[in-house]
């Protein structure tokens, strides 16, 4: 963050980093983007049965404006894939990026001319969630993996931009 | 004389204070990353069609003029009903002759046809 | 008059109310919707390419994702046609399960639509309402083969394995209560002056154009067409049941919704009588060499083990010729054409899709309404982009 | 009606080079009909009393690749009022100079119209007379036709790449 510009290291940071962690953490909004069939499953655990609101995420905003984390759920056909790669531009640091499915992790039971072979080619993935169409409890496992790497990260030291080829 | 107006003035500065506050903290520590497409507006993934800056129909600000002066008189109405019991009769009769002009007012538009869209 | 500029709208793929990830380019006149021109494609994962690759067993998981919503029906059009191609007839039990899961798909599909129509429209809490019975389908086809949403339950020539012993009661549990839960939507949604304004009069299809723009369906009943594959062209046991086929001649939204919740409960009544039906018996037809010898036999008898291995090894090897199948799917005509050269797999699968058909019509029914009825409109079609895209 | 019976008014009311050849497989018939007789065929199936072809289910293709002629366009049609289903099909062939090309049937049955778009990008078949030829499922920076059987399934990223060129480089 910018703040450390003005320590410049004298004072040990651990402390407010955990809370900056922390607050991340407890209310990522996911972006309400469904692809394919993982996106059933995805709205089964938002709702009330497997209620993603526990986390914090109860907020799924088309707008990539609003959104932190932004869910692949399904298959990323070749022709999707501009579209994609601008929402995830648009998306406001910091950002993070679920590939939940088999199609999003490796491109799936489509290994085939029409679908990308894994989102991963394009953009910065942060957790793979495999099953074809995972069951909710994996996706809310998931989420909770990629809470554990949040509280982990170190987001006062600045961490590099992971940069992708714009689709502009 | 003056403190009983001393609540308001502090009402009115911590509100200022938060507000003012958030605009600095975001500016100053937030972290910066505009890319040109992050800049751009966002049409559904798309290439935008067009430019936002375009000539509107006017019925859009008809409506929208509508929505304020209905909107104003709602506003109006809250501090009024927050101390209703205190206002006898006369707090009453006095609304209800505001909301009776207004009336008027809605049924010149509704008749006028400014509320269909053709 | 004076001249207005039109604007061109992006109604994208990325967009909370396009099911998916459809898009139309919508010129718009103010708030008028001049012309709406569709833009498809956005999900095509080359399915009946990679058909062409598979045997014909593995096709079955791959037609499933094909329309995810009602995952049971294009199982079974694509068993119907395998098995109509070697000539083979699944036994009583099966075809009587293979009934059951098609009618559960069809009001797990009608209770999403209603779900995301009715959240289109501005009501909120049918969405609720349906996930809550939703959630209760899914514990039952997790019950047969395992899958929440897709179980791939259906092999050709009948089922993979026998129902669990907990499934009928819990299916006789839902069917009792069920009835209830469509009078709870219709109270919310039938009756609601707001709906009926929002829905009455919009998007007309008459009845020349349905015929003409081949819809099918929910969408040709609606608009006074008294056609269902599953009385006209009865197939895997359906002749059996009375159900009566609900037609409306409103052709606008409304009537689509009325003729949907009206098939919830008829598919409702026929899961009742499949119930008492039930027989005893094999699960999956006999013919050694082309169908998939039962599990149990593979360990004790030898020529099964064979048989089995030489199915999973070589695949399965029908006659040379071509066939064409269709079923009543919950959006409409669902038909496989399959043409099959001996060999091992497909030689090519043209899939019928209904969804992909009845998008046609999205052109003519939303000219010149407002744009916030374009979006009730297009969710009233039903769509599901897997099956449009392909 | 039965499939016979449709069958042999269509062989009365066409002569033979007309009707081609006629198969059967499994009680269902299909006729190969004359590649440049299609739309005269289909109008006959629409609107002859008896048959009353109203409904059309799709128009298809498929690609018999080592055979000579070549495309085999797949027309399956269903009568509402009669209730009986017939499938006729039209041999299209692709020459070095002309490629495959045959008259569209959207003025018999609108529904056609997206059916011969799909058609025409996936097998490069041209319908001549189809009101709006542009691609409908394939990104538009794309030439390949992939149902084609010589184009492998798996695509290769001259004629299938991942991004449009624009943003490659």
């Amino acid at each position: 963050m910018g703040i450390e510009r003005h320590l410049n290291d004298t004072v040990h940071v651990t402390n407010l980093e955990w809370l900056v962690n922390w607050s991340r953490k407890s209310s990522m909004w996911p972006l309400g983007f469904g692809l394919a069939c993982c996106a059933l499953e995805m709205i089964a655990t938002f709702v009330s049965r497997y209620d993603l609101a526990r986390f914090g995420m109860e907020v799924a905003r088309p707008s990539p404006r609003h959104a932190d984390l932004m869910i692949v759920s399904g298959t990323a056909s070749k022709k999707m894939l501009p579209a994609i790669l601008r929402i995830y531009e648009q998306m406001a640091e910091p950002k993070w990026v679920i590939a939940m499915g088999a199609c999003a992790c490796t491109g799936g039971i489509y290994k085939n001319y029409a679908v990308v072979q894994g989102i991963d080619r394009h953009l910065p993935v942060d957790v793979y969630i495999p099953g074809c169409p995972p069951r909710p409890e994996a996706l809310m496992d998931g989420i909770l993996q990629l809470h554990a790497k949040v509280m982990k990260e170190q987001s006062l030291h600045n961490p590099p931009i992971p940069k992708i080829r714009s689709a502009g | 004389m003056i403190n009983s107006y001393l609540p308001i003035l502090v009402i009115f500065l911590v509100s200022a204070f938060i507000g003012v506050a958030i605009i600095v903290l975001s500016t100053v520590v937030a972290r910066r990353n505009p890319t040109p497409v992050k800049l751009m507006p966002y049409e559904c993934g798309m290439d935008p069609i067009g430019s936002a800056r375009r000539r509107f129909s006017v019925r859009f600000f008809v409506i929208g003029m509508l929505f304020i002066v209905f909107d104003i008189e709602l506003i109006f109405l809250f501090p009024w009903a927050a101390i209703y019991d205190k206002l006898m009769l006369f707090g009453f009769v006095e609304m209800l002759v505001f909301v009776l002009v207004l009336l008027v007012g809605l049924i010149y538009v509704w008749k006028k046809g400014a509320l269909q869209w053709e | 008059m004076p001249v207005t500029e039109s604007l061109e709208l992006n109604l994208g793929p990325h967009h909370p109310s396009t099911h998916g990830v459809f898009r139309a380019v919508v010129e718009l006149d103010g708030e008028i919707v001049v012309n709406a021109t569709p833009h498809l494609g956005y999900l095509h994962r080359g399915f009946e390419k990679t058909c062409e690759n598979k045997h014909y067993h593995q096709v079955i998981p791959l037609a499933e994702r094909c329309d995810y919503m009602g995952a049971s029906s294009n199982s079974l059009v694509y068993c119907l046609t395998v098995e109509k191609l070697l000539g083979v007839e699944a036994p009583e039990r099966a075809q009587v399960i293979r009934v059951m899961m098609a009618e559960l798909s069809r009001i797990f599909s009608h209770l999403f639509w209603m779900g995301t129509h009715a959240h289109d429209v501005g009501a909120m809490t049918p969405l609720f309402y349906m996930l809550r019975e939703r959630e209760e389908i899914m514990n039952l086809f997790e019950l047969t083969a395992g899958g929440r949403l897709m179980p791939n339950y259906l092999r050709i020539g009948g089922l993979i394995r026998d129902l669990e012993d907990g499934f009928v009661e819990r299916l006789r549990a839902f069917t009792d209560h069920f009835d209830r839960r469509v009078d709870e939507y219709e109270e919310l949604l039938t009756k609601n002056a707001i709906y009926m304004d929002r829905t009455m009069g919009v998007g007309i299809l008459s009845k020349e154009d349905a015929i003409a723009l081949g819809a099918s369906g929910p969408m040709a009943r609606a608009s006074g067409i008294n056609w269902d594959i599953r009385k006209s062209e009865p197939y895997s046991g359906y002749e059996q049941y009375d159900f009566d086929v609900p037609v409306e001649t409103g052709c606008d939204v409304y009537s689509r919704y009325l003729v949907r919740i009206a098939e919830m409960r008829q598919s409702r009544r026929i899961l009742v009588q499949t119930l008492e039906k039930l027989p005893a018996g094999p699960i999956r037809a006999s013919k050694p060499g082309v169908i998939f010898p039962p599990q149990e036999e593979i360990y004790t008898k030898m020529e099964s083990l064979i048989h089995h291995f030489m199915l999973v090894v070589e695949g399965l090897k029908p006659p040379v010729g071509e066939v064409y199948q269709c079923i009543e799917s919950p959006r409409g005509e669902l038909g496989a054409y399959l043409i099959s050269d001996g060999g091992p797999q497909p030689y090519r699968l043209k899939w019928r899709a209904p969804a992909f058909v009845n998008l046609e019509s999205l052109g003519r029914m939303s000219k010149g309404c407002f744009f916030a009825d374009l979006i009730a409109i297009l969710s009233s079609i039903d769509i599901v982009l897997a099956e449009v895209d392909r | 009606m039965k499939q016979e019976e449709i069958q042999e008014k269509l062989s009365t009311a066409f002569s033979s080079e007309v009707i081609q050849a006629v198969d059967e497989f499994q009680g269902q018939i299909y006729v190969t009909v004359a590649q440049e007789k299609i739309r005269e065929v289909c109008l006959f199936l629409k609107n002859d009393p008896d048959l009353a072809f109203d409904f059309l289910s799709f128009v298809g293709a498929v690609d018999k690749y080592p055979k000579k002629p070549r495309f085999e366009v797949v027309y399956q049609v269903y009568s509402l009022k009669r209730n009986h289903r017939f499938r006729i099909k039209a041999l299209v062939d692709e020459t070095e100079e002309a490629s495959a090309s045959i008259d569209s049937v959207v003025s018999v049955w609108p529904t056609a119209d997206w059916h011969e778009r799909e058609t025409a990008e996936m097998f490069g078949i041209n319908f001549n007379g189809h009101p709006d030829p542009r691609k409908l499922l394939l990104p538009e920076h794309w030439e390949a036709h992939p149902l084609r059987k010589d184009f492998s399934a798996l695509g290769n990223d001259q004629d299938t790449p991942d991004l449009p060129p624009r943003v490659r480089n």
